[in-house]
């Protein structure tokens, strides 16, 4: 089918127009508020990330029955899969700023900028996980990226956040550097931008024999440190405990999920629709590549995650295993591999945003993220540590939750091609992650809390309950209902393999 | 009718402590469990004389399916042969009477119901063993009394002396018991069954296999379930558990440890009898042997009275498997059941003695344990005589036991006095009219027919050693009694409180004085009542000079002399009717019988006439004598070292072992685990390029700690320097590249 | 329906329990009992009920579940499974009333999560379907982690976690085990988890799961999982640890029903699915032929001399478990009639008398507030009915005929002789050396003069008894009566021996 | 000039821009040599463009343009934060912002 032209497009256009809407309305109406301490902004962010949401809805529907289509000129590409990051995407941005209305951290006279930039970068994810084109990829990636860097860096007078977001700029700075590097390698190679073009026109010139293998194996290693720093794989994972640390808890719940979510979206449609030719695994088998990257990347994360004290850096750690777990399933040139990483993107989603608003209402009581804080929480608050228990257990793996599900559906996969070492080494991972996960269970169950935060603890409201259990009912249910098995496998469906 | 009786005889005494221990769930008791008791044993009693009349020879068994596995079933069920019937009776009768001695030598003791449930389940655990027809239910009988017999042994177990006795004691049939298990695995892999009889039985099969020639497994199997009759009839080398065993009440030791529970391992082989070999059969007769005379040896040089009772046990006990061993089966039965009355008989009435020396002590009839606090002045001036502390368990003679207090008891205690001459009479074997002549004289002719019969240096050699034994015990037995009832009283204050026990404990001993005496038990003498089983692999040596036909089964004890009876053993079809003596067939017992005879009569007469020449006339010095004969006393005196080596070495070396496992079990294993972590970490440190020698010594929660600390050396790669982080990236990149560049 | 339902009240009971408000302590405790009486109530139905004749699993409910796997609720029981909820229904209530009186803080939480352990046992031993039989082997973990970490003695934290990171281990390679079973079943699309079908499937000639390396490789992972449960030297040292933190009640759990879910896996999985990798490790020939016996053997012999060595009462119970769980094994690797007999047996009989002897370890805890054997003395004389009882116990652990612990122990040795007879004969020393620690302990604790320090020691108390009782009773009518048992699963063990056989 | 000739000036100016970043101990030099890195991307983009593809097929120099813009972003966000750095830590040198680590 033949790409839409730009007016065309702009129907299929509408949740990513009505997000740039919203950011503006925010600025806007945030200028004409009064009471700095009012929600208002952020309750309209939401009301848009619901228009967006039905947009998203809307649009997919208009699909009918074809299974994609190209728009802007093969730009972007409308399809299932993107609908699933989609919203994917839009789940983790309301949370997020339903977390950042709760947060005490955050700087109220800044809130217009902050809940606008939110809707900017969720239109940047937006963005990456339907390009399919280096263009647009390198747009959206910057989108994305620069955001990130202030909102990384949104605590004023708090030097941690400053310097995360020194870190973040500089590193991501030259990781997106390299990654254009590579890929106008790729663009010289091929002479086209379009990821489709792109994958042909290598199996032709390999196969041919007109370039180097080589030039091939450098843009692909290019390619994946851009990438690999979006989802924090080593080697490109450093960043990230230090920006998780830094940042303000909301945007690192939100880095955590969203922009690993968008990073996992970029990565499949980079290198599934790119590099996916067997001519060009014959000559660059960057399965093999990934596999040895993705088993570092759970191993360095869980190592480093055990001596942690900080709960938010631990989560960070563990938040680097999940993304070696996560591209296991990319190792496999499999649609269930693929299924496998949509799933567990899901869970992840909730497990991890879960844990994170445990953190923030911790902190917000205790002022502190250290493990120290969680001592004896179980008798303070007995569903929030029930909670974070969840969370936790899932995280690790643990039937009956969630994270069990995707887990089994990512060692499943592996296996299935026969990656035993492989998955050896993520089930022995899994046992790692235990004993730091059960650390801070340690704490809130099996220690008793001072004496002086046990008196002055304040109890949680009903709407923190209600928050939490939307995070708690589904990392228990999901893995038991069968949708989302089959949501994530449509998905991948679309993409088109070879 | 049999199933009936059976049934009511079993469920009786065990009704009696199902009561009880119903009750005692709810912290309560039934007011007379003595009745309940003794009434249970006493319908026993009845149903096991009508029993009698249903004996029939070559009975079938009855049985029920017990436990089903699909493929292999095992059954439970009685088997009703004269033996059996015999047993039945025996212990029927020694409980019932030990029954009605207790309430006597028991009243007012504060667990005195308890000791009367025991006691019930002992009978319900004994009756079980004898009547069940398979090696099954022969097991489980066999521990249930080994239970009972440490819940007994151990009753007053406040005092030491007692939990350990009763600990070792089942330990250490439980040594043997094992072996016994290991014989039944064998015989159940090769048969696929445990019942002795019927058809499929193990028997039957057995002789069916009797062609297929090489029976090592079969003889080694034997020996197996003999070790389990080893520990529980203590025979040598498992026997110390006996003598300690006697730290129970008295009637415990009359009933258990001497009468019945012991003699269940002469039972136990004598059911083996059919697949007893040849070198099983030596086996037996040589630990029967070598067991009698060590016992007998170490009674010599006992004060304690009990003890000077349970080595002579031993001795007797170690006589009956000799008489098994030969092949004599019909006079180890016998035997068995003599000895039943008359060292029970011994037993009550010592403990009668006991009691008596025990209401001057002021402590009243209520309180016999309480000699564990007595006056240790006694012991002190003892030690002088004693050449050195008796060592290990019982090292203190109660005073009430010791014969040295004792002396010229004869006028005090008539009846007591009275009963237990006749029973040493018997047990010494003085001719003719006491019982235990007759039966010990069959042994006696047993081995030496069988000697004779096969020309065998190893029969010789053992009937020396019955021979020999026989003395000694005519010799230690004489001396109990001098030392006890006559002599002038070497503890005048005790001899004054001595008196007369009540009529509970007096009739109990009349009546076991009875039953010593040949003519009660004239079912032995009755060639066609008990019939030795076939033996179907026991063949005879080549050298043998008798016809190879001759069945050597039937070692034949005549007792022609006086004509009680035709024969003590049973004679094979062709000879039923005309008896064994005179007859041609079996030239060679009646020689054998009449040198026995005459021998065991000279052997008897010296022990007596030495004994009283010892301890009566004093002609002779006992102390004297005992240090002309130093170190063999010394020997006799430590029981030829069995304790020491058990506790010095297997013990020891148990215990140690026990702590080395421990001790593997918190560092090895644990260690084991850490060991991976460390190669792991060590390997990993390299890759990380920190290298830190310092070892994590936390000795459990190593893998934890060591990888804990690659995460520590993990987490020290992020420095907090954004160039270092970017340094990393291009390394990475260049190491990725030159990988797939290389390969 | 019957059996769905015995499976989910714990779970509902659960539900009530937490929106019971938490000061009416009272209140909880008769809740949370009731809603274990309910499980007790149907498995005694469903025993009663259960058709003996029949070889194949009754009561079957197979719906689907996660169709995109092929994943279904598929429960059922055969007589293995049977008897084993039984065990744990009994053990249920009796454990809710055993923790009446000694736990102290958080009663609510507590009873909550005893509740969601019983639903995780009870559904392991009635899942058929290989996924959901993993869900619920995992179900265990959690609240076990807590009832230990929280409830525990003062090394808690510690013997908690330990337990929690030893099972993990054995689980996740009993995962990828069962991702390959799964892998290889057939197929994409026509793949399943379904329990019977895969032992079908396993015993086709050509199939995938039919190939000896599959099977060998497969049979280790899940071994290595149960293994660790059951526990097997060298995967035992979390369980001494753990048995002597954790509180009386889920001491008798853990050595009752969470041992036997090892076992209970190797005979439902190892066994049934992979006879041939069964025969691999137990046909007495070659490098591996004798290693699960030899296994069977250490653990007897090392869990008796262990449990010889020990002065903490409760820990030399729990080495007496790993020594009793080795008789199991030897009779599981005996693949023959009686081995697998005595084998399910001694899973039933040890549940039974560890849980008699976990509560009477209890009973002695509460009132003197240690452990240590040598710290007591002539209690016998203070405490008759206790001592009777323990005696009672002492006997049936160490498998004195006519109480149950013997015809387990025994058949297990007759069926492992016939396959390894030095093995066999060597482990009957744990026989003697079994019977050397009780008696030893029974002698230290009760024999001898009272120890003036426990003049007062109060005698056991009704309740108490009643959690006695009931085991006790049992004891003894399974030694008397073995076939009330072996009548259940008779014909499973025949159908289970067959497909031994026909490789 | 030939296609080469640019190709061999971009790998200098992204070697260079690399060896800036790793090496300068001041952040606004590390700004450019992210800057160089930026755009000798931008100069490969455009030599591309120029010899590899046809001349009315101008993505390449979009792109070059596109990146151009982006590198001008990056730059005004650069240095926003690098004024908080200075206003937090009173330092641009990068090994002295170091408090997040381990």
């Amino acid at each position: 089918m033949q790409p839409l032209s730009n007016i065309e497009s702009l129907l299929y256009f509408t949740p990513e127009l009505l997000l740039v809407v919203s950011a503006i309305v925010v600025i806007l109406v945030d200028l004409g508020v009064k009471n700095r301490e009012s929600a208002t902004v952020a309750y309209l962010s939401l009301a848009g990330i619901g228009c967006v949401f039905a947009a998203v809805l809307l649009t997919h529907g208009q699909l009918g029955d074809r299974t994609s289509i190209s728009l802007f000129l093969g730009m972007i590409r409308l399809d299932a899969f993107s609908t699933f990051f989609k919203v994917l995407l839009l789940l983790a941005t309301t949370a997020t700023i339903l977390f950042s209305i709760r947060s005490e951290e955050l700087d109220a006279q800044l809130k217009g900028e902050y809940y606008a930039l939110l809707l900017a970068i969720t239109l940047g994810m937006f963005l990456m996980a339907s390009s399919t084109n280096l263009l647009m990829i390198f747009i959206s990636l910057e989108t994305v990226s620069l955001t990130s860097y202030i909102l990384a860096g949104f605590l004023t007078h708090n030097p941690r956040s400053s310097e995360a977001a020194f870190k973040y700029i500089t590193y991501g700075a030259v990781a997106s550097g390299t990654m254009l590097f590579g890929l106008s390698f790729l663009f010289g190679m091929t002479g086209t931008g379009d990821l489709g073009q792109i994958s042909t026109r290598l199996t032709e010139l390999l196969a041919a024999g007109e370039i180097y293998p080589l030039a091939v194996l450098i843009a692909i290693i290019f390619v994946l440190a851009g990438v690999g720093y979006k989802i924090a794989s080593v080697p490109f994972h450093m960043w990230s405990p230090d920006v998780y640390e830094g940042a303000p808890i909301p945007i690192t719940a939100f880095l955590s999920v969203a922009s690993k979510s968008a990073g996992f979206a970029l990565f499949i449609r980079f290198f599934y629709s790119g590099f996916s030719s067997s001519e060009v695994m014959q000559s660059v088998d960057w399965t093999l590549m990934l596999a040895i990257v993705s088993a570092l990347t759970m191993t360095v994360g869980n190592l480093a995650a055990l001596p942690q004290q900080n709960v938010k850096r631990l989560l960070a750690y563990s938040s680097i295993a999940h993304g070696g777990y996560l591209l296991m399933g990319g190792v496999l040139l499999t649609s269930e591999g693929i299924g496998a990483i949509l799933f567990y993107l899901v869970v992840y989603l909730f497990m991890n945003l879960g844990a994170f608003y445990v953190v923030v209402l911790i902190a917000n009581e205790e002022g502190s993220e250290m493990i120290e804080g969680y001592r004896g929480l179980a008798s303070r608050a007995p569903l929030v540590a029930g909670a974070m228990a969840i969370f936790l257990f899932s995280l690790t793996g643990i039937p009956p939750f969630a994270g069990f599900f995707g887990k089994w559906l990512l060692f499943a996969a592996v296996l299935e091609q026969g990656y035993y070492w492989l998955a050896f080494v993520g089930l022995l991972n899994s046992v790692v992650s235990l004993y730091y996960y059960a650390r801070i269970v340690k704490a809130m169950y099996l220690e008793a809390a001072d004496e002086e935060t046990a008196s002055t603890s304040t109890p949680f409201s009903t709407g923190t309950f209600a928050l939490l259990s939307v995070f708690v009912i589904p990392t228990i249910l999901i893995g038991f209902i069968n949708i989302f098995y089959t949501f994530s496998n449509i998905s991948v469906s679309v993409l088109p393999m070879q | 009718m049999i199933v009936l009786l059976i049934s009511l005889i079993l469920l009786c005494p065990l009704a009696a402590f199902a009561i009880f221990g119903l009750l005692g769930l709810a912290k309560r008791s039934f007011p007379r469990q003595d009745y309940l008791s003794t009434a249970a044993m006493l319908i026993a009693l009845a149903c096991s004389l009508l029993l009698l009349q249903e004996v029939v020879p070559d009975p079938e068994p009855h049985t029920v399916q017990w436990l089903s596995l699909g493929s292999v079933t095992f059954s439970m069920g009685f088997y009703l042969d004269s033996v059996t019937a015999i047993m039945l009776i025996v212990v029927t009768l020694v409980s019932s009477l030990v029954h009605i001695f207790s309430m006597g030598y028991m009243h007012g003791d504060p667990r005195y119901p308890r000791f009367f449930a025991f006691l019930s389940l002992f009978s319900f655990s004994m009756l079980f063993l004898v009547v069940s027809d398979n090696l099954l239910g022969i097991y489980i009988g066999w521990e249930l009394v080994g239970l009972c017999s440490y819940l007994l042994i151990g009753f007053w177990f406040e005092k030491d002396s007692a939990a350990d006795a009763c600990k070792k004691a089942f330990l250490t049939t439980r040594v043997g018991d094992v072996g016994m298990f290991i014989g039944m695995m064998m015989l159940f892999t090769k048969f696929d069954t445990l019942s002795l009889y019927g058809e499929g039985g193990i028997f039957a099969q057995a002789a069916a296999q009797l062609s297929t020639g090489d029976m090592v497994w079969l003889s080694i199997a034997g020996v197996l379930i003999f070790c389990g009759a080893v520990g529980k009839s203590a025979q040598v080398p498992l026997h110390t558990w006996l003598p300690d065993a006697m730290e129970g009440p008295t009637p415990v030791s009359a009933l258990i440890h001497a009468a019945t529970m012991v003699a269940a391992g002469v039972y136990l082989t004598a059911r083996m009898f059919p697949i007893l070999t040849e070198t099983s059969s030596l086996v037996i007769a040589y630990i029967g042997g070598i067991t009698a005379i060590i016992a007998a040896t170490i009674a010599i040089v006992r004060f304690d009275i009990k003890r000077v009772l349970a080595y002579s046990t031993v001795s007797q006990l170690g006589y009956m498997m000799l008489g098994i061993g030969v092949g004599s089966y019909v006079a180890g039965l016998f035997h068995l059941t003599t000895h039943a009355f008359f060292k029970a008989l011994l037993f009550l009435g010592s403990g009668s003695v006991i009691h008596a020396f025990h209401a001057m002590h002021g402590h009243g009839h209520d309180d016999e344990h309480g000699h564990e606090h007595d006056d240790h002045d006694a012991h002190g001036h003892d030690h002088d005589e004693n050449h050195g502390s008796e060592p290990v368990l019982g090292s203190e003679i109660p005073p009430d036991q010791d014969m040295r207090n004792m002396g010229g008891l004869r006028h005090k205690m008539p009846i007591t006095f009275i009963t237990m001459l006749i029973a040493t009479l018997s047990i010494s074997g003085v001719p003719f009219i006491f019982s235990g002549f007759w039966s010990k004289d069959a042994i006696l002719a047993g081995v030496l027919g069988r000697a004779m019969e096969w020309n065998s240096v190893h029969h010789y050699l053992l009937f020396g050693m019955a021979l020999f034994a026989a003395g000694i015990t005519a010799f230690y037995m004489f001396r109990l009694i001098f030392m006890t009832f006559f002599g002038e009283p070497r503890n005048q204050e005790m001899h004054d409180m001595a008196h007369e026990s009540p009529k509970s404990m007096t009739v109990p001993l009349l009546v076991l004085a009875v039953l010593s005496f040949p003519v009660v038990n004239t079912l032995w003498f009755n060639a066609d009542y008990v019939k030795p089983p076939e033996q179907p692999h026991l063949h005879a040596p080549a050298h043998a000079h008798v016809s190879p036909d001759s069945k050597v089964g039937e070692a034949g004890l005549t007792f022609s002399l006086f004509g009680i009876s035709e024969a003590v053993a049973a004679e094979d079809g062709a000879d039923d009717t005309h008896g064994a003596h005179g007859d041609d067939a079996h030239h060679g017992h009646g020689p054998a019988h009449t040198i026995a005879m005459v021998l065991s009569i000279i052997v008897a007469g010296l022990g007596i006439l030495l004994s009283w020449l010892f301890y009566h006339r004093r002609t002779l010095s006992a102390e004297s004598v005992a240090t002309t004969f130093r170190p063999l006393y010394t020997l006799f005196w430590h029981k030829y070292y069995f304790d020491e080596f058990y506790n010095g070495v297997l013990v020891a070396v148990t215990v140690w072992k026990s702590r080395l496992f421990a001790q593997f079990d918190g560092t090895i294993v644990d260690g084991i685990v850490n060991g991976v972590g460390t190669v792991t970490r060590d390997i990993l440190a390299a890759f990380v390029g920190v290298f830190d020698n310092r070892i994590v010594d936390g000795l459990v929660n190593q893998v934890a700690e060591v990888t804990w600390s690659i995460g520590g050396r993990v987490r020290r790669i992020q420095t907090g320097a954004i160039q270092t982080y970017l340094f990393v990236v291009l390394a990475g990149i260049v190491l990725l590249i030159l990988i797939f560049r290389v390969l | 329906m019957l059996l769905s339902l015995m499976i989910f009240v714990p779970l509902l009971g659960m539900v009530a329990v937490l929106l019971l408000p938490r000061e009416s302590e009272e209140l909880v405790k008769r809740v949370t009992l009731f809603f274990t009486l309910i499980p007790l109530a149907l498995a005694v139905a469903l025993f009663i009920s259960y058709d003996r004749a029949a070889a194949g699993t009754q009561y079957v409910v197979n719906v689907p579940w996660i169709e995109a796997f092929n994943i279904q609720y598929h429960i059922g029981i055969d007589g293995l499974s049977v008897t084993l909820l039984l065990l744990t229904a009994l053990l249920g209530p009796i454990c809710v009333i055993a923790s009446w009186r000694n736990i102290e803080k958080g009663i609510k939480a507590y009873m909550a999560l005893f509740l969601l352990l019983e639903t995780g046992m009870l559904g392991f031993f009635a899942a058929l379907d290989l996924f959901l039989f993993y869900v619920f082997f995992e179900l265990t973990l959690l609240p076990m982690y807590f009832l230990i970490g929280v409830w525990g003695g003062p090394r808690r934290e510690y013997a908690a976690i330990k337990f929690f990171l030893y099972t993990l281990f054995g689980s996740v390679l009993m995962l990828v085990a069962m991702i390959a079973v799964y892998l290889n079943s057939g197929a994409p699309g026509a793949r399943t988890f379904d329990i019977p079908t895969l032992i079908t499937l396993a015993a086709t000639e050509g199939h995938a799961l039919n190939n000896l390396n599959f099977q060998i490789w497969a049979f280790l992972g899940f071994f290595i999982g149960f293994a660790v449960k059951v526990p097997i030297f060298p995967f035992h040292t979390w369980l001494p640890d753990a048995h002597v933190e954790a509180p009386t009640a889920i001491s008798v759990i853990l050595a009752g029903i969470l041992l036997k879910m090892g076992t209970y896996g190797l005979v439902r999985v190892n066994m049934a699915m992979f006879p041939q990798g069964m025969d691999f490790f137990c046909n007495g020939t070659g490098t591996w032929g004798n290693s699960l016996a030899l296994l069977g053997f250490i653990n007897i012999v090392y869990g008796s001399f262990c449990a010889l060595a020990q002065t903490d009462f409760k820990k030399l119970v729990a080495y007496s478990s790993i020594g009793h769980m080795g008789f199991v094994i030897l009779g599981l690797a005996a693949r023959n009639t009686e081995g697998i007999t005595g084998a399910i047996l001694q899973m039933f009989n040890h549940g039974v008398i560890s849980g008699m002897l976990f509560l009477l370890v209890g009973v002695l805890y509460d009132r003197a507030h240690h452990r240590e054997i040598n710290g007591f003395g002539g209690l016998g004389a203070k405490m008759p009915v206790y001592t009777g009882i323990t005696t009672l116990a002492f006997m049936a652990s160490l498998g004195l005929p006519g109480l149950s612990g013997f015809v387990g122990e025994a058949l297990s040795l007759l069926g492992a002789y016939d396959k390894f007879k030095m093995l066999t004969i060597l482990s009957t020393i744990g026989i003697v050396v079994g019977a050397a620690y009780f008696l030893w302990t029974l002698q230290r604790v009760f024999l001898g003069t009272l120890n003036p320090k426990y003049e007062a020691l109060p005698e056991i108390n009704g309740r108490e008894i009643l959690t006695l009782a009931p085991l006790g009773i049992l004891t003894i009518v399974l030694g008397i009566w073995p076939n009330f048992a072996i009548d259940m699963f008779r014909e499973s063990v025949t159908n289970l021996v067959n497909v031994l056989q026909a490789i | 000039m030939t296609l080469q000739h640019y190709l061999v000036i971009s790998a200098i100016l992204f070697t260079l821009g690399i060896f800036a970043v790793l090496t300068r101990r001041n952040a606004i030099s590390i700004l450019m040599g992210i800057e160089l890195i930026l755009n000798s991307c931008n100069l490969n983009f455009a030599a591309f463009a120029r010899f590899m593809t046809p001349p009315e097929d101008i993505s390449g120099q979009i792109i070059a343009i596109f990146g151009i813009v982006l590198a001008a972003a990056e730059a005004a966000v650069f240095l926003a934060i690098i004024l908080a750095i200075y206003r937090e830590f009173g330092s641009i040198r990068p090994d002295e912002v170091d408090t997040l680590k381990g």
